[in-house]
């Protein structure tokens, strides 16, 4: 939680960081995890503070 | 003053001699009259050449690192800011307690070397300072000068803490009044970032970064920063292989992840020294970014300045059922 | 002769052809070398940029080339020569470490990346025109009004500068732009160069007497004097950084997937692993030998290799220091210890 | 010479063989891309090349091929590091990058006429084995007197060039190769000892003879207080210094000792300059 309001601080979009507690045993809830992910990522769209301007 | 120099030298000198320390780090005579140096004493006669007064921003707490892994006692002369260092440092285990003797002294405030720096004359020696209570005068051989607390101060020092060391095996002196403004808001600048919206913030700290040279003075300087070896200089970080995150290439993404990176392991070990801001070159403010740490650990852990104690555990290196969190 | 008006309308027609590099201050006062858009830009005023403006012959981070080896074929782009550049309001010191660098990457080994770049910039030189606490540039026989290593040295004489045109590529200059400069006033522009010149020497703060300081510190390898001076020192970069002739490099890799490049970027001999083996074997594992190596970098090998002094008391090291490691005092300590 | 235009640019080349010397060391045998570079390449023995591997950087090597053999140069390296690795995970017909030769090489020309000793420890016969081939070559044999090798590594497994210095050296004329290992081996047959005190056992006589040296610094510590015993003169004993380098071309500042350059000036220096140097290698 430190780390995400430190993102924002300096301007980057928070829900870029997630954190999720999955046991050894919830081998399910990784691909629902990371489905959930994916999405949220997809729509917040390329990350274009941290893109090399080169 | 002369008082404290003095009682440091005499303490310094006692030390050496019985053979109770092998060496007394504190200031010396710097080479302009605006500063003074880390100076490094080994013998009683050495000792004479310790100084003390509002020209001492460095915080010595971080020379200790590099003797931690020799078996000699050391003295160390701390204000009240750097004995939170010298706290969080005994916390960590990077300084054994028994092989260390804490010098406290009083601190009314240090001043500001930006801003008195252009009102000494040129060339001007120092020959000593006064303490007026409101105003410290610079005895120089090209006359006195005077500077009010209230305007030449570090900003760091109007909103001060602990004006006394919170840990100290030996005081040079009595108590003076805390340098900090009445009703000071710690959180207050960060608060103001806090208020822009996420573009300005954005364009805020871009601006900044972009500036950051990455000459690792801020780290360097840092009392937080103890680890024997740097993430940002590891000889092989498997993450540096597949792309230039945290290499020394500058720009603005690899400033800002440096940045962050730094923000984050300091957590609960940033002590508000304020040396990183004092240091760096181009001027970032560096506090900002450490102080919004501070507070959020304060609002979501309960968590106070770190170093206050040795009691009091870090919020990251202990976990509370009470804690807040949305990962479960 | 050229008024500050004519000045600023130079910089704006050189804008259109050129990369102008000109001091600029940013909102923290922070004055470095950057590129301008317009006259408008410039930070005239300035006394010493915070980052010497060596950074436009060696840029901190400088792409070298590209690769790709898509396919398991490798195909090697260099990236394309710089293109024609000023930069403007170069003082004295910073002209001297500029000479100074230009041995280090000319010789058997031509670096084509520094060279194309000294050789497509005109530098314009400006005299400063007062001395701060820290400099000390006098010692090492540069007066704040000296031109020597300008094309074209500009001196700010009452309202007016005048110009000195010092190199082909500085005439080549002031030809471009015929109707900027007038020739009237020049006899009084040489006097009032000539006047600043006398005030400035008056002003100096900080001298040292280098008279067999190389040789002596030559003697000085094993001397304990290093210990004492490492002890202080944090190991940070900022002497490195903002020293005019500092030019440690490391060349990095910056790649992903099949396509990358590598990056030449400021290096420094005070970090831990500039000198780090593979094997961990580091020849300057310590500070003290870090230190050392800077400041016999800085006072000898420099001269012995190039015939030119290492340090040009540009005084930015002096201002800068954490922990006020000062090499004026380093000098005159150099010449009193046994 | 390798690119003259631009120093730093690497030229494309092609692993054509990899020929397995120890657990972890392999010589490369690689051929640049452009046949006129190829045959425009000249290096001396001892000498220096900055290898490319595109991903994950550069790395200084000696190259231990002979300069009489042109068709190709060799290079001899163990996976220790990040480039190393990368290069060990190649295969025949990978692609890196080359530039070079950069270095002073062994100054061959003064040792004309004499016997020359060459003691290697572990890898360092691969500097060694470029001045050896090259001596060996019948086209320079002539000009050289008798040829010592001394050789010794950890383990049989460690002794790299193991054709050359097992079967091949001993044969030709007028030289002698002596092996040795640190400990004991079942299938072993050879003499097990250090380097050092193998030398002082075979003592060779050091008057008028050159000594060429290449191994870890221990070694070259104690070796050289062996070759003093045999009368071995200081100027005529040569060793290789290596230090880290970034550019090789005397630029990036890293690889000096005092004011010289290793890159440049070095890698070989005689042990009158070694003596000179400031002790920071």
């Amino acid at each position: 939680m430190l780390f995400k309001q430190m993102m924002e601080y300096v301007g980057l979009e928070p829900d870029r960081l997630q954190i999720r507690w999955i046991s050894g045993s919830e081998g399910a809830k990784v691909g629902e995890v990371a489905r959930e992910m994916t999405e949220r990522i997809r729509a917040l769209g390329p990350n274009m503070k941290m893109r090399d301007v080169k | 003053m002369k008082a404290v120099i003095d009682n440091l030298r005499r303490e310094a000198v006692r030390l050496l001699a019985n053979d109770e320390v092998k060496m007394v780090i504190g200031y010396g005579e710097g080479t302009d009259a605006s500063r003074t140096t880390p100076y490094f004493a080994s013998t009683p006669e050495q000792s004479a050449a310790f100084t003390w007064g509002p020209l001492c921003a460095n915080n010595l707490a971080k020379h200790l690192l590099d003797y931690r892994y020799e078996d000699t006692r050391l003295a160390v002369v701390v204000k009240g800011c750097d004995s939170r260092g010298i706290n969080r440092l005994l916390q960590d285990l990077q300084f054994p307690r028994e092989r260390l003797v804490v010098l406290g002294v009083p601190c009314g405030g240090q001043l500001d070397r930006n801003l008195i720096a252009p009102e000494i004359p040129p060339g001007a020696r120092l020959q000593g300072i006064e303490d007026t209570g409101k105003v410290y005068v610079l005895v120089t051989d090209k006359g006195r000068l005077s500077f009010p607390k209230d305007r030449f101060l570090m900003p760091k020092c109007y909103l001060c803490e602990t004006n006394m060391p919170v840990v100290a095996d030996f005081m040079a002196g009595d108590p003076v009044p805390s340098p900090a403004r009445e009703g000071s808001d710690r959180t207050a600048e960060v608060n103001e970032i806090e208020a822009l919206d996420v573009a300005a913030r954005s364009s805020f700290w871009d601006n900044e970064f972009s500036r950051c040279l990455r000459c690792n003075a801020c780290r360097n300087v840092c009392p937080a920063c103890s680890c024997k070896e740097c993430v940002f200089e590891q000889a092989v970080p498997g993450w540096q292989q597949s792309g230039i995150i945290g290499s020394k290439a500058n720009s603005l993404p690899e400033n800002m992840v440096f940045h962050l990176v730094r923000m984050f392991h300091v957590i609960g070990r940033c002590v508000d020294c304020g040396e990183c801001e004092r240091v760096c070159p181009v001027d970032i403010p560096l506090r900002l970014l450490y102080r919004k740490t501070l507070k959020d650990a304060h609002i979501l852990y309960g968590a106070g300045t770190p170093g206050m104690s040795t009691e009091v555990q870090s919020p990251l290196s202990e976990f509370s059922p009470e804690d807040p969190e949305e990962f479960m | 002769m050229i008024t500050r008006d004519q000045l600023a309308t130079l910089l704006d027609r050189l804008v259109e052809k050129n990369k102008v590099i000109a001091p600029v201050s940013d909102n923290r006062g922070v004055v470095r070398y950057t590129a301008i858009r317009t006259a408008g830009d410039v930070a005239w005023e300035f006394d010493r940029a915070k980052v010497p403006p060596k950074s436009h012959f060696l840029p901190q981070t400088e792409e070298l080339y590209c690769y790709d080896t898509t396919g398991g074929e490798l195909r090697i782009e260099p990236v394309p020569a710089a293109g024609r550049a000023v930069v403007f309001g170069v003082h004295p010191c910073d002209l001297r470490a500029i000479a100074a660098l230009d041995p280090v990457f000319d010789g058997v080994f031509k670096d084509v990346y520094y060279l194309d770049k000294r050789e497509r910039t005109v530098v314009v030189g400006l005299a400063c025109k007062q001395v701060l606490p820290g400099c000390f540039c006098r010692s090492y026989g540069i007066e704040p009004t000296d031109g020597e290593g300008a094309d074209l040295m500009l001196t700010e004489v009452g309202d007016r500068y005048y110009a000195e045109i010092l190199t082909p590529k500085g005439e080549a200059l002031v030809r471009e732009f015929p109707e900027l400069f007038s020739d009237g006033g020049v006899e009084e522009g040489r006097r009032g160069k000539e006047a600043l010149s006398r005030e400035l020497a008056g002003q100096f703060q900080r001298e040292v007497d280098l008279t067999g300081v190389k040789e002596k510190v030559d003697t000085m390898f094993e001397h304990p004097y290093w210990q004492e001076v490492a002890r202080k020192c944090i190991g940070c970069g900022i002497c490195t950084y903002l020293c005019p002739t500092c030019h440690c490099f490391d060349i990095i890799e910056n790649h992903s997937g099949h396509r990358g490049s590598r990056l030449r970027c400021w290096d420094s001999c005070m970090f831990t692993d500039f000198t780090l083996h593979t094997s961990s074997h580091n020849p300057r594992s310590t500070k003290k030998e870090r230190v050392r190596n800077r400041f016999l970098h800085k006072l000898s090998y420099h001269n012995e290799r190039y015939g030119l002094a290492g340090c040009v008391g540009c005084g930015r090291c002096v201002a800068e220091c954490p922990v006020n490691i000062d090499i004026t005092k380093i000098i005159a300590d150099i010449k009193e210890v046994d | 010479m390798g690119n003259v235009e631009n120093c730093l640019l690497p030229l494309p080349a092609t692993i054509q063989k990899i020929i397995p010397e120890t657990s972890d060391v392999n010589t490369y045998r690689v051929t640049f891309d452009d046949p006129e570079v190829m045959a425009n390449w000249r290096n001396k023995p001892g000498q220096l090349a900055m290898i490319s591997l595109f991903g994950a950087g550069e790395a200084m090597f000696s190259i231990s091929s002979s300069p009489t053999q042109r068709d190709y140069l060799e290079f001899t390296i163990r996976k220790a590091g990040v480039v190393t690795k990368a290069l060990h995970s190649l295969e025949e017909g990978g692609k890196i990058g080359i530039r070079g030769p950069y270095g002073n090489g062994f100054p061959f020309d003064l040792m004309k006429g004499r016997d020359v000793l060459f003691v290697g420890g572990g890898i360092g016969l691969a500097p060694l084995r470029s001045l050896i081939e090259f001596m060996l070559d019948d086209q320079n044999r002539a000009d050289f007197g008798k040829i010592e090798v001394l050789y010794g590594a950890r383990s049989s497994d460690d002794l790299c060039f193991k054709q050359a210095v097992l079967e091949d050296w001993p044969k030709r004329p007028n030289c002698e190769v002596w092996t040795t290992i640190d400990r004991a081996e079942d299938a072993w047959k050879g003499h097990v000892g250090f380097v050092p005190a193998y030398l002082e056992e075979v003592g060779p006589k050091g008057e008028g003879k050159v000594a060429v040296l290449c191994g870890p610094p221990i070694m070259i510590k104690f070796v050289l207080v062996g070759l003093e015993k045999l009368g071995f003169k200081d100027e005529m004993i040569y060793s290789t210094l290596e230090l880290r380098m970034k550019c090789g071309v005397g630029k990036c500042g890293r690889c000096n000792i005092g004011h010289k350059f290793v890159c440049l000036e070095g890698p070989v220096f005689d042990l009158v300059q070694i003596k000179e140097l400031p002790p920071e290698f």
